[in-house]
Protein backbone atom coordinates (compact mmCIF):
# COMPACT_ATOMS: atom_id res chain seq x y z
CA UNK A 1 0.00 0.00 0.00
CA UNK A 2 2.02 2.93 -1.41
CA UNK A 3 0.99 6.87 -0.12
CA UNK A 4 -0.26 9.08 -2.02
CA UNK A 5 2.37 11.70 -3.06
CA UNK A 6 1.97 15.37 -1.80
CA UNK A 7 4.35 18.33 -2.13
CA UNK A 8 4.56 21.40 -0.72
CA UNK A 9 6.68 24.07 -1.60
CA UNK A 10 7.00 27.02 0.72
CA UNK A 11 8.83 30.45 0.25
CA UNK A 12 8.88 32.92 3.38
CA UNK A 13 11.27 35.88 4.21
CA UNK A 14 13.39 35.28 6.86
CA UNK A 15 11.83 36.36 9.61
CA UNK A 16 10.61 34.57 12.48
CA UNK A 17 7.07 35.66 12.30
CA UNK A 18 6.62 33.23 9.17
CA UNK A 19 7.32 30.32 12.03
CA UNK A 20 3.77 29.56 12.31
CA UNK A 21 2.70 29.28 9.29
CA UNK A 22 4.82 26.78 8.20
CA UNK A 23 4.87 24.83 11.35
CA UNK A 24 0.60 25.34 10.91
CA UNK A 25 1.49 23.76 7.23
CA UNK A 26 2.92 21.04 8.66
CA UNK A 27 0.08 20.09 11.20
CA UNK A 28 -2.20 20.61 8.62
CA UNK A 29 -0.39 18.20 6.13
CA UNK A 30 -0.27 15.25 9.04
CA UNK A 31 -3.51 15.28 9.65
CA UNK A 32 -4.25 14.92 5.67
CA UNK A 33 -2.48 11.73 5.48
CA UNK A 34 -4.23 8.96 4.05
CA UNK A 35 -2.32 5.47 5.65
CA UNK A 36 -1.24 6.51 8.87
CA UNK A 37 -1.23 3.76 11.84
CA UNK A 38 -0.04 6.13 14.25
CA UNK A 39 -1.52 8.70 16.43
CA UNK A 40 -2.27 11.96 13.82
CA UNK A 41 -2.17 14.45 16.47
CA UNK A 42 1.02 13.63 17.82
CA UNK A 43 2.60 13.48 14.55
CA UNK A 44 0.81 17.34 14.00
CA UNK A 45 2.55 18.36 16.91
CA UNK A 46 5.98 16.62 16.02
CA UNK A 47 6.15 17.94 12.34
CA UNK A 48 4.87 21.30 13.54
CA UNK A 49 8.03 21.71 16.02
CA UNK A 50 10.70 19.93 13.76
CA UNK A 51 9.77 22.67 10.77
CA UNK A 52 9.47 25.03 13.76
CA UNK A 53 13.12 24.30 14.99
CA UNK A 54 14.56 23.63 11.82
CA UNK A 55 13.80 26.93 9.89
CA UNK A 56 14.53 29.22 13.07
CA UNK A 57 17.92 27.50 13.13
CA UNK A 58 18.02 28.45 9.14
CA UNK A 59 16.79 32.36 10.11
CA UNK A 60 18.84 33.21 13.30
CA UNK A 61 22.49 30.90 12.50
CA UNK A 62 22.24 30.50 8.73
CA UNK A 63 20.37 34.04 6.93
CA UNK A 64 22.04 35.77 10.23
CA UNK A 65 18.42 37.14 10.98
CA UNK A 66 18.61 39.09 7.93
CA UNK A 67 15.00 39.96 6.75
CA UNK A 68 15.41 40.40 3.37
CA UNK A 69 16.60 36.69 2.35
CA UNK A 70 14.69 33.69 1.90
CA UNK A 71 14.10 30.20 3.57
CA UNK A 72 12.78 27.98 1.49
CA UNK A 73 11.20 24.83 2.33
CA UNK A 74 10.07 21.21 0.77
CA UNK A 75 8.01 19.05 2.30
CA UNK A 76 7.08 15.61 0.55
CA UNK A 77 5.24 12.08 1.35
CA UNK A 78 5.56 9.40 -1.21
CA UNK A 79 5.93 5.67 -0.53
CA UNK A 80 5.35 6.18 2.95
CA UNK A 81 8.25 8.20 3.61
CA UNK A 82 8.11 11.85 4.66
CA UNK A 83 11.19 14.08 3.08
CA UNK A 84 11.42 17.70 4.79
CA UNK A 85 14.10 19.75 3.83
CA UNK A 86 14.92 23.41 5.08
CA UNK A 87 17.46 25.35 2.36
CA UNK A 88 19.69 28.07 4.00
CA UNK A 89 22.19 30.22 2.62
CA UNK A 90 24.79 29.97 5.51
CA UNK A 91 28.27 28.88 6.10
CA UNK A 92 27.23 25.60 7.07
CA UNK A 93 28.11 23.68 10.42
CA UNK A 94 28.96 20.39 12.42
CA UNK A 95 25.59 18.79 12.81
CA UNK A 96 27.41 15.43 14.74
CA UNK A 97 28.03 17.86 17.43
CA UNK A 98 24.70 18.90 18.65
CA UNK A 99 22.57 15.43 18.56
CA UNK A 100 23.23 14.71 22.31
CA UNK A 101 20.73 16.21 24.53
CA UNK A 102 21.99 19.24 26.28
CA UNK A 103 22.15 19.83 30.08
CA UNK A 104 18.40 20.47 31.50
CA UNK A 105 19.61 24.04 32.48
CA UNK A 106 21.68 25.13 29.25
CA UNK A 107 19.36 27.34 27.84
CA UNK A 108 20.28 26.94 24.02
CA UNK A 109 21.32 24.02 22.16
CA UNK A 110 18.48 21.49 22.22
CA UNK A 111 16.72 22.25 18.60
CA UNK A 112 19.15 19.42 16.79
CA UNK A 113 18.51 16.80 19.58
CA UNK A 114 14.60 17.23 18.70
CA UNK A 115 15.04 16.90 15.50
CA UNK A 116 16.71 13.87 15.70
CA UNK A 117 14.43 12.43 18.32
CA UNK A 118 11.09 12.96 15.78
CA UNK A 119 12.75 11.84 12.58
CA UNK A 120 14.36 8.93 11.45
CA UNK A 121 16.97 10.14 9.47
CA UNK A 122 18.76 13.84 9.51
CA UNK A 123 21.52 14.81 6.98
CA UNK A 124 22.82 17.86 6.41
CA UNK A 125 24.42 18.70 3.40
CA UNK A 126 25.85 21.73 0.85
CA UNK A 127 23.95 22.59 -2.07
CA UNK A 128 24.45 25.09 -4.83
CA UNK A 129 24.36 28.15 -2.91
CA UNK A 130 23.92 27.19 0.42
CA UNK A 131 22.81 24.19 2.88
CA UNK A 132 19.78 21.94 3.22
CA UNK A 133 18.66 19.78 6.49
CA UNK A 134 17.16 17.18 4.80
CA UNK A 135 15.13 15.31 7.82
CA UNK A 136 12.82 11.76 6.79
CA UNK A 137 10.55 10.09 8.25
CA UNK A 138 8.72 6.63 7.81
CA UNK A 139 5.48 6.68 7.54
CA UNK B 1 3.03 38.62 22.70
CA UNK B 2 -0.12 38.84 24.67
CA UNK B 3 1.20 37.85 28.03
CA UNK B 4 -1.23 38.98 31.71
CA UNK B 5 0.97 39.82 34.57
CA UNK B 6 -0.61 40.01 37.90
CA UNK B 7 1.00 40.35 41.73
CA UNK B 8 -0.67 37.79 43.55
CA UNK B 9 1.26 38.61 46.85
CA UNK B 10 3.28 35.70 47.55
CA UNK B 11 4.17 35.15 43.22
CA UNK B 12 3.54 37.47 39.95
CA UNK B 13 1.41 35.29 37.84
CA UNK B 14 2.52 35.25 34.46
CA UNK B 15 0.01 34.24 32.09
CA UNK B 16 1.35 33.39 28.53
CA UNK B 17 -2.56 34.53 26.13
CA UNK B 18 -0.35 32.58 23.07
CA UNK B 19 -1.43 29.34 21.32
CA UNK B 20 2.28 29.43 20.50
CA UNK B 21 5.46 30.18 23.18
CA UNK B 22 7.89 30.23 19.92
CA UNK B 23 11.89 31.54 18.51
CA UNK B 24 9.19 34.57 17.33
CA UNK B 25 7.82 35.42 21.06
CA UNK B 26 10.14 33.69 23.59
CA UNK B 27 12.52 37.03 23.43
CA UNK B 28 9.63 38.76 25.16
CA UNK B 29 8.46 36.70 27.53
CA UNK B 30 12.27 36.55 29.14
CA UNK B 31 12.50 40.12 28.89
CA UNK B 32 9.13 40.43 30.96
CA UNK B 33 10.94 38.17 32.96
CA UNK B 34 14.21 40.22 33.25
CA UNK B 35 11.91 43.17 34.17
CA UNK B 36 10.31 41.62 37.21
CA UNK B 37 13.74 40.00 38.74
CA UNK B 38 14.84 44.01 38.38
CA UNK B 39 12.00 44.83 40.42
CA UNK B 40 12.67 42.89 42.76
CA UNK B 41 9.85 40.14 42.08
CA UNK B 42 11.64 36.60 42.20
CA UNK B 43 8.64 34.54 42.64
CA UNK B 44 7.48 33.71 39.31
CA UNK B 45 4.20 31.54 37.86
CA UNK B 46 4.66 31.45 34.47
CA UNK B 47 0.89 29.81 33.53
CA UNK B 48 0.82 28.02 30.06
CA UNK B 49 -2.95 27.07 30.04
CA UNK B 50 -3.77 28.43 26.39
CA UNK B 51 0.05 27.95 24.59
CA UNK B 52 -0.73 24.58 22.77
CA UNK B 53 2.93 24.34 21.36
CA UNK B 54 6.18 25.24 22.19
CA UNK B 55 9.50 24.71 20.88
CA UNK B 56 12.88 24.55 22.00
CA UNK B 57 13.35 28.20 22.19
CA UNK B 58 10.03 28.62 24.27
CA UNK B 59 11.62 26.08 26.83
CA UNK B 60 15.07 28.06 26.60
CA UNK B 61 13.28 30.89 27.77
CA UNK B 62 11.63 29.29 30.78
CA UNK B 63 15.07 27.60 31.94
CA UNK B 64 16.22 31.40 31.67
CA UNK B 65 13.92 32.35 33.59
CA UNK B 66 14.08 29.66 36.35
CA UNK B 67 18.05 29.89 36.50
CA UNK B 68 17.47 33.49 37.40
CA UNK B 69 14.71 33.37 40.03
CA UNK B 70 16.96 30.76 41.82
CA UNK B 71 20.25 32.45 41.55
CA UNK B 72 17.73 35.83 43.46
CA UNK B 73 16.72 33.33 46.12
CA UNK B 74 13.51 33.05 44.31
CA UNK B 75 11.29 30.87 42.48
CA UNK B 76 9.70 29.84 39.33
CA UNK B 77 7.42 27.68 38.95
CA UNK B 78 4.99 26.46 35.91
CA UNK B 79 1.73 25.76 35.76
CA UNK B 80 -1.43 24.46 33.34
CA UNK B 81 0.42 22.21 30.68
CA UNK B 82 -1.42 20.87 27.73
CA UNK B 83 -0.45 17.62 27.57
CA UNK B 84 1.22 18.08 24.46
CA UNK B 85 3.39 21.01 26.31
CA UNK B 86 4.62 18.36 28.84
CA UNK B 87 5.60 15.80 26.62
CA UNK B 88 7.87 18.78 25.65
CA UNK B 89 9.42 18.81 28.81
CA UNK B 90 9.84 14.98 29.62
CA UNK B 91 11.75 14.75 25.78
CA UNK B 92 13.86 17.45 27.40
CA UNK B 93 13.99 16.19 31.30
CA UNK B 94 13.25 19.65 32.12
CA UNK B 95 9.97 18.39 34.15
CA UNK B 96 12.67 17.60 36.35
CA UNK B 97 13.91 20.51 36.89
CA UNK B 98 10.53 22.58 37.02
CA UNK B 99 8.15 22.39 39.95
CA UNK B 100 4.87 22.06 37.67
CA UNK B 101 1.12 22.85 38.81
CA UNK B 102 -2.30 21.54 37.45
CA UNK B 103 -3.20 25.67 37.85
CA UNK B 104 -2.73 28.49 38.87
CA UNK B 105 -4.15 27.90 42.36
CA UNK B 106 -2.28 24.63 43.22
CA UNK B 107 0.83 26.47 42.17
CA UNK B 108 0.28 29.61 44.32
CA UNK B 109 -0.58 27.55 47.57
CA UNK B 110 3.05 26.12 47.29
CA UNK B 111 4.84 29.28 47.68
CA UNK C 1 4.79 50.31 2.02
CA UNK C 2 5.06 46.53 -0.07
CA UNK C 3 3.99 43.26 1.40
CA UNK C 4 6.90 40.54 2.05
CA UNK C 5 7.38 37.63 -0.69
CA UNK C 6 5.65 34.59 0.25
CA UNK C 7 5.46 31.90 -2.01
CA UNK C 8 3.25 27.88 -1.46
CA UNK C 9 3.16 25.61 -3.62
CA UNK C 10 1.20 22.80 -3.52
CA UNK C 11 0.39 19.43 -5.53
CA UNK C 12 -1.96 16.78 -4.33
CA UNK C 13 -3.45 13.74 -6.05
CA UNK C 14 -6.88 14.69 -7.87
CA UNK C 15 -8.98 13.89 -4.30
CA UNK C 16 -11.39 15.65 -2.56
CA UNK C 17 -9.45 14.75 0.68
CA UNK C 18 -7.11 16.88 0.63
CA UNK C 19 -9.75 20.03 -0.01
CA UNK C 20 -9.12 20.64 3.54
CA UNK C 21 -5.09 20.73 4.03
CA UNK C 22 -5.42 23.63 0.47
CA UNK C 23 -7.99 25.39 2.20
CA UNK C 24 -6.23 25.47 5.76
CA UNK C 25 -3.25 26.73 3.92
CA UNK C 26 -5.46 29.31 2.78
CA UNK C 27 -6.60 30.34 6.06
CA UNK C 28 -3.08 30.25 7.68
CA UNK C 29 -1.18 32.49 4.99
CA UNK C 30 -4.19 35.11 5.48
CA UNK C 31 -3.59 35.08 9.35
CA UNK C 32 0.30 35.49 8.83
CA UNK C 33 -0.12 38.09 6.37
CA UNK C 34 2.17 41.51 7.66
CA UNK C 35 -0.01 43.94 6.54
CA UNK C 36 -3.56 43.83 6.17
CA UNK C 37 -5.63 46.50 7.36
CA UNK C 38 -8.71 44.54 7.09
CA UNK C 39 -10.33 41.36 9.48
CA UNK C 40 -7.66 38.88 8.85
CA UNK C 41 -10.75 36.26 10.02
CA UNK C 42 -12.96 36.86 7.22
CA UNK C 43 -10.06 36.65 4.88
CA UNK C 44 -8.88 33.45 6.26
CA UNK C 45 -12.07 32.30 5.74
CA UNK C 46 -12.37 33.49 2.36
CA UNK C 47 -9.28 32.14 1.01
CA UNK C 48 -10.32 28.57 2.34
CA UNK C 49 -13.47 28.88 0.51
CA UNK C 50 -12.12 30.14 -2.86
CA UNK C 51 -9.11 27.58 -3.03
CA UNK C 52 -11.87 25.16 -1.74
CA UNK C 53 -14.23 25.91 -4.63
CA UNK C 54 -11.31 26.18 -7.21
CA UNK C 55 -9.66 22.82 -6.28
CA UNK C 56 -12.78 21.01 -6.18
CA UNK C 57 -13.82 21.86 -9.64
CA UNK C 58 -10.65 21.20 -10.62
CA UNK C 59 -10.82 17.61 -9.25
CA UNK C 60 -14.76 16.93 -10.52
CA UNK C 61 -15.47 18.80 -13.27
CA UNK C 62 -11.38 18.79 -15.31
CA UNK C 63 -9.62 15.70 -13.98
CA UNK C 64 -12.91 14.15 -13.53
CA UNK C 65 -12.05 12.29 -10.57
CA UNK C 66 -9.50 10.27 -11.43
CA UNK C 67 -7.75 10.11 -8.22
CA UNK C 68 -4.15 9.20 -9.52
CA UNK C 69 -4.06 12.78 -11.63
CA UNK C 70 -2.81 15.36 -9.10
CA UNK C 71 -3.86 18.63 -9.12
CA UNK C 72 -1.39 22.08 -8.53
CA UNK C 73 -2.15 24.83 -6.70
CA UNK C 74 0.21 27.83 -6.35
CA UNK C 75 -0.35 30.87 -4.03
CA UNK C 76 1.80 33.73 -3.76
CA UNK C 77 1.53 37.11 -2.49
CA UNK C 78 4.33 39.86 -3.31
CA UNK C 79 3.81 43.95 -3.62
CA UNK C 80 0.26 44.02 -2.11
CA UNK C 81 -1.23 41.64 -4.36
CA UNK C 82 -2.48 37.23 -3.38
CA UNK C 83 -2.68 35.38 -6.77
CA UNK C 84 -4.28 32.06 -5.94
CA UNK C 85 -3.39 29.90 -9.18
CA UNK C 86 -4.92 26.41 -9.29
CA UNK C 87 -4.37 23.86 -12.38
CA UNK C 88 -6.14 21.65 -14.12
CA UNK C 89 -5.74 19.09 -16.63
CA UNK C 90 -8.95 19.54 -18.33
CA UNK C 91 -11.07 20.35 -21.38
CA UNK C 92 -11.65 23.64 -20.38
CA UNK C 93 -15.19 25.65 -20.27
CA UNK C 94 -16.61 29.07 -20.70
CA UNK C 95 -16.40 30.64 -17.16
CA UNK C 96 -17.73 33.88 -18.52
CA UNK C 97 -21.44 31.56 -17.98
CA UNK C 98 -21.28 31.19 -14.39
CA UNK C 99 -20.38 34.64 -12.86
CA UNK C 100 -23.90 35.44 -11.90
CA UNK C 101 -25.86 34.35 -8.90
CA UNK C 102 -28.19 31.42 -9.32
CA UNK C 103 -31.31 30.78 -8.26
CA UNK C 104 -31.31 30.19 -4.37
CA UNK C 105 -32.91 27.05 -5.45
CA UNK C 106 -30.29 25.48 -7.37
CA UNK C 107 -28.31 22.84 -5.92
CA UNK C 108 -24.69 23.91 -7.99
CA UNK C 109 -23.40 26.15 -10.03
CA UNK C 110 -22.71 28.59 -7.01
CA UNK C 111 -18.52 28.19 -7.06
CA UNK C 112 -17.46 30.47 -9.61
CA UNK C 113 -20.03 32.80 -8.22
CA UNK C 114 -18.20 32.73 -4.62
CA UNK C 115 -14.77 33.09 -6.53
CA UNK C 116 -15.92 36.10 -8.59
CA UNK C 117 -17.64 37.53 -5.08
CA UNK C 118 -14.31 37.41 -3.03
CA UNK C 119 -11.62 37.81 -5.49
CA UNK C 120 -10.62 41.08 -7.24
CA UNK C 121 -9.83 39.37 -10.44
CA UNK C 122 -10.21 35.98 -11.76
CA UNK C 123 -9.28 35.16 -15.44
CA UNK C 124 -9.32 31.53 -16.93
CA UNK C 125 -6.75 30.40 -19.54
CA UNK C 126 -4.90 28.06 -21.43
CA UNK C 127 -1.73 26.67 -20.38
CA UNK C 128 0.53 24.07 -22.05
CA UNK C 129 -1.23 20.55 -21.27
CA UNK C 130 -4.62 22.03 -19.64
CA UNK C 131 -5.99 25.34 -17.78
CA UNK C 132 -5.01 27.41 -15.21
CA UNK C 133 -7.93 29.46 -12.94
CA UNK C 134 -5.96 32.80 -11.76
CA UNK C 135 -7.24 34.96 -8.59
CA UNK C 136 -5.91 38.01 -7.45
CA UNK C 137 -6.92 40.18 -4.60
CA UNK C 138 -5.53 43.58 -3.84
CA UNK C 139 -4.93 43.41 0.04
CA UNK D 1 -18.99 12.12 7.65
CA UNK D 2 -19.46 12.23 11.66
CA UNK D 3 -23.14 12.65 11.50
CA UNK D 4 -25.57 12.47 14.76
CA UNK D 5 -29.05 11.16 14.09
CA UNK D 6 -31.57 11.49 16.48
CA UNK D 7 -35.33 11.09 16.18
CA UNK D 8 -36.89 13.76 18.01
CA UNK D 9 -41.08 13.27 17.67
CA UNK D 10 -41.79 16.48 15.63
CA UNK D 11 -38.73 16.59 13.71
CA UNK D 12 -35.50 14.02 13.07
CA UNK D 13 -32.34 15.87 14.10
CA UNK D 14 -29.28 15.76 12.55
CA UNK D 15 -26.29 16.76 14.11
CA UNK D 16 -23.30 17.75 11.65
CA UNK D 17 -20.14 17.03 13.96
CA UNK D 18 -17.87 17.74 11.43
CA UNK D 19 -15.22 21.19 11.43
CA UNK D 20 -16.21 21.22 7.59
CA UNK D 21 -18.94 20.78 5.02
CA UNK D 22 -17.56 20.54 1.73
CA UNK D 23 -17.40 19.05 -1.86
CA UNK D 24 -15.50 16.02 -0.31
CA UNK D 25 -18.33 14.96 2.44
CA UNK D 26 -21.87 16.93 1.61
CA UNK D 27 -22.36 13.89 -0.80
CA UNK D 28 -22.77 11.72 2.87
CA UNK D 29 -25.00 14.48 4.39
CA UNK D 30 -27.29 14.22 1.14
CA UNK D 31 -27.65 10.34 1.38
CA UNK D 32 -28.71 10.61 4.86
CA UNK D 33 -31.52 12.83 3.94
CA UNK D 34 -32.12 10.73 1.31
CA UNK D 35 -32.80 7.78 3.45
CA UNK D 36 -34.47 9.51 6.27
CA UNK D 37 -37.37 10.27 3.29
CA UNK D 38 -37.70 7.22 2.41
CA UNK D 39 -38.40 5.95 5.99
CA UNK D 40 -41.01 8.97 5.83
CA UNK D 41 -39.39 11.05 8.11
CA UNK D 42 -39.56 14.69 6.05
CA UNK D 43 -38.91 16.92 9.42
CA UNK D 44 -35.73 17.29 9.58
CA UNK D 45 -33.43 19.95 11.71
CA UNK D 46 -30.18 20.20 10.78
CA UNK D 47 -27.70 21.65 13.09
CA UNK D 48 -24.24 23.22 12.40
CA UNK D 49 -23.23 24.10 15.49
CA UNK D 50 -20.01 22.45 15.45
CA UNK D 51 -19.36 23.36 11.60
CA UNK D 52 -16.96 26.55 11.41
CA UNK D 53 -16.88 25.88 7.11
CA UNK D 54 -19.55 25.36 4.67
CA UNK D 55 -18.40 25.43 0.85
CA UNK D 56 -20.95 25.91 -2.36
CA UNK D 57 -21.49 21.79 -2.63
CA UNK D 58 -22.17 22.19 1.85
CA UNK D 59 -24.95 24.41 0.78
CA UNK D 60 -25.98 22.41 -2.29
CA UNK D 61 -26.40 19.26 -0.09
CA UNK D 62 -28.66 21.49 1.94
CA UNK D 63 -30.77 22.78 -0.42
CA UNK D 64 -31.48 18.97 -1.99
CA UNK D 65 -32.81 18.00 1.37
CA UNK D 66 -34.44 21.48 1.58
CA UNK D 67 -36.39 20.59 -1.96
CA UNK D 68 -37.03 17.24 -1.23
CA UNK D 69 -38.47 17.93 2.57
CA UNK D 70 -40.84 20.37 0.64
CA UNK D 71 -42.37 18.10 -1.97
CA UNK D 72 -42.95 15.81 0.59
CA UNK D 73 -44.71 18.10 2.56
CA UNK D 74 -42.37 18.79 5.33
CA UNK D 75 -39.75 20.86 6.02
CA UNK D 76 -35.65 21.23 6.72
CA UNK D 77 -34.82 23.82 8.81
CA UNK D 78 -31.25 24.89 10.29
CA UNK D 79 -29.90 25.70 13.92
CA UNK D 80 -26.66 26.94 15.11
CA UNK D 81 -24.89 28.29 12.40
CA UNK D 82 -21.73 30.28 13.23
CA UNK D 83 -21.31 33.91 11.81
CA UNK D 84 -19.04 33.12 9.10
CA UNK D 85 -21.21 30.25 8.23
CA UNK D 86 -24.79 32.51 8.37
CA UNK D 87 -22.38 34.93 5.83
CA UNK D 88 -22.37 32.04 3.31
CA UNK D 89 -26.08 31.64 3.37
CA UNK D 90 -26.38 36.05 2.99
CA UNK D 91 -23.96 35.89 -0.14
CA UNK D 92 -25.89 32.78 -2.07
CA UNK D 93 -29.42 34.53 -0.57
CA UNK D 94 -30.33 31.18 0.96
CA UNK D 95 -31.09 32.82 4.58
CA UNK D 96 -34.10 33.68 2.43
CA UNK D 97 -34.90 29.85 1.45
CA UNK D 98 -34.28 28.61 4.68
CA UNK D 99 -35.71 28.89 8.03
CA UNK D 100 -32.59 29.21 10.56
CA UNK D 101 -32.85 28.70 13.89
CA UNK D 102 -30.43 29.75 17.26
CA UNK D 103 -30.53 26.29 18.39
CA UNK D 104 -31.98 23.13 18.13
CA UNK D 105 -34.54 23.53 20.81
CA UNK D 106 -36.39 26.96 19.19
CA UNK D 107 -35.86 24.65 15.80
CA UNK D 108 -38.25 22.01 17.61
CA UNK D 109 -40.52 24.11 19.30
CA UNK D 110 -41.30 25.39 15.26
CA UNK D 111 -42.41 21.94 14.11
N1 LIG E 1 21.25 26.12 9.58
C1 LIG E 1 22.30 26.35 10.39
N2 LIG E 1 23.38 27.03 9.93
C2 LIG E 1 24.45 27.27 10.73
N3 LIG E 1 24.53 26.86 12.01
C3 LIG E 1 23.49 26.18 12.52
C4 LIG E 1 22.34 25.89 11.75
N4 LIG E 1 21.49 25.16 12.52
C5 LIG E 1 22.09 25.03 13.71
N5 LIG E 1 23.31 25.62 13.73
C6 LIG E 1 24.28 25.63 14.84
O1 LIG E 1 24.00 24.53 15.68
C7 LIG E 1 23.78 24.96 17.03
C8 LIG E 1 22.75 24.07 17.69
O2 LIG E 1 21.47 24.26 17.11
P1 LIG E 1 20.18 23.88 17.92
O3 LIG E 1 20.36 22.50 18.48
O4 LIG E 1 19.00 24.09 17.07
O5 LIG E 1 20.14 24.88 19.16
P2 LIG E 1 20.05 26.47 19.24
O6 LIG E 1 19.53 26.96 17.94
O7 LIG E 1 19.13 26.70 20.40
O8 LIG E 1 21.44 26.94 19.56
C9 LIG E 1 23.35 26.42 16.91
O9 LIG E 1 23.64 27.15 18.06
C10 LIG E 1 24.19 26.87 15.71
O10 LIG E 1 25.48 27.21 16.11
N1 LIG F 1 -11.84 23.58 -13.90
C1 LIG F 1 -12.97 23.35 -14.62
N2 LIG F 1 -12.91 22.61 -15.76
C2 LIG F 1 -14.01 22.38 -16.49
N3 LIG F 1 -15.24 22.84 -16.17
C3 LIG F 1 -15.37 23.58 -15.06
C4 LIG F 1 -14.25 23.87 -14.22
N4 LIG F 1 -14.69 24.64 -13.20
C5 LIG F 1 -16.00 24.80 -13.38
N5 LIG F 1 -16.44 24.18 -14.49
C6 LIG F 1 -17.81 24.19 -15.05
O1 LIG F 1 -18.47 25.32 -14.56
C7 LIG F 1 -19.66 24.95 -13.87
C8 LIG F 1 -19.92 25.89 -12.74
O2 LIG F 1 -18.97 25.71 -11.73
P1 LIG F 1 -19.31 26.17 -10.24
O3 LIG F 1 -19.85 27.56 -10.29
O4 LIG F 1 -18.10 25.95 -9.41
O5 LIG F 1 -20.50 25.22 -9.76
P2 LIG F 1 -20.59 23.63 -9.58
O6 LIG F 1 -19.20 23.08 -9.49
O7 LIG F 1 -21.38 23.47 -8.33
O8 LIG F 1 -21.35 23.13 -10.78
C9 LIG F 1 -19.46 23.51 -13.48
O9 LIG F 1 -20.66 22.81 -13.36
C10 LIG F 1 -18.63 22.98 -14.63
O10 LIG F 1 -19.44 22.62 -15.72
Amino acid sequence: MSTDRVAVDVKVPNQTRYLCLIGHIGENIARALKHYGGDKEKLAYDLNLVLTEAVANAIRHANEGDPSKEVHIEITIADRQLVLRVYDHGQGFDIGQFAAPRHPMEEHGRGIYIIHNVMDEVVYRPTDDGYVLEMTKNL
Amino acid sequence: MNLQIEDKGAAVLMDVKEERLDAHNSGELKAQMLKLFEEGKNNLIVDLSSVRFVDSSGLGALVSGFKNASSRSGSLKLSGLQLQVKSMFELTRLHRVFEIFGDVDEALASF
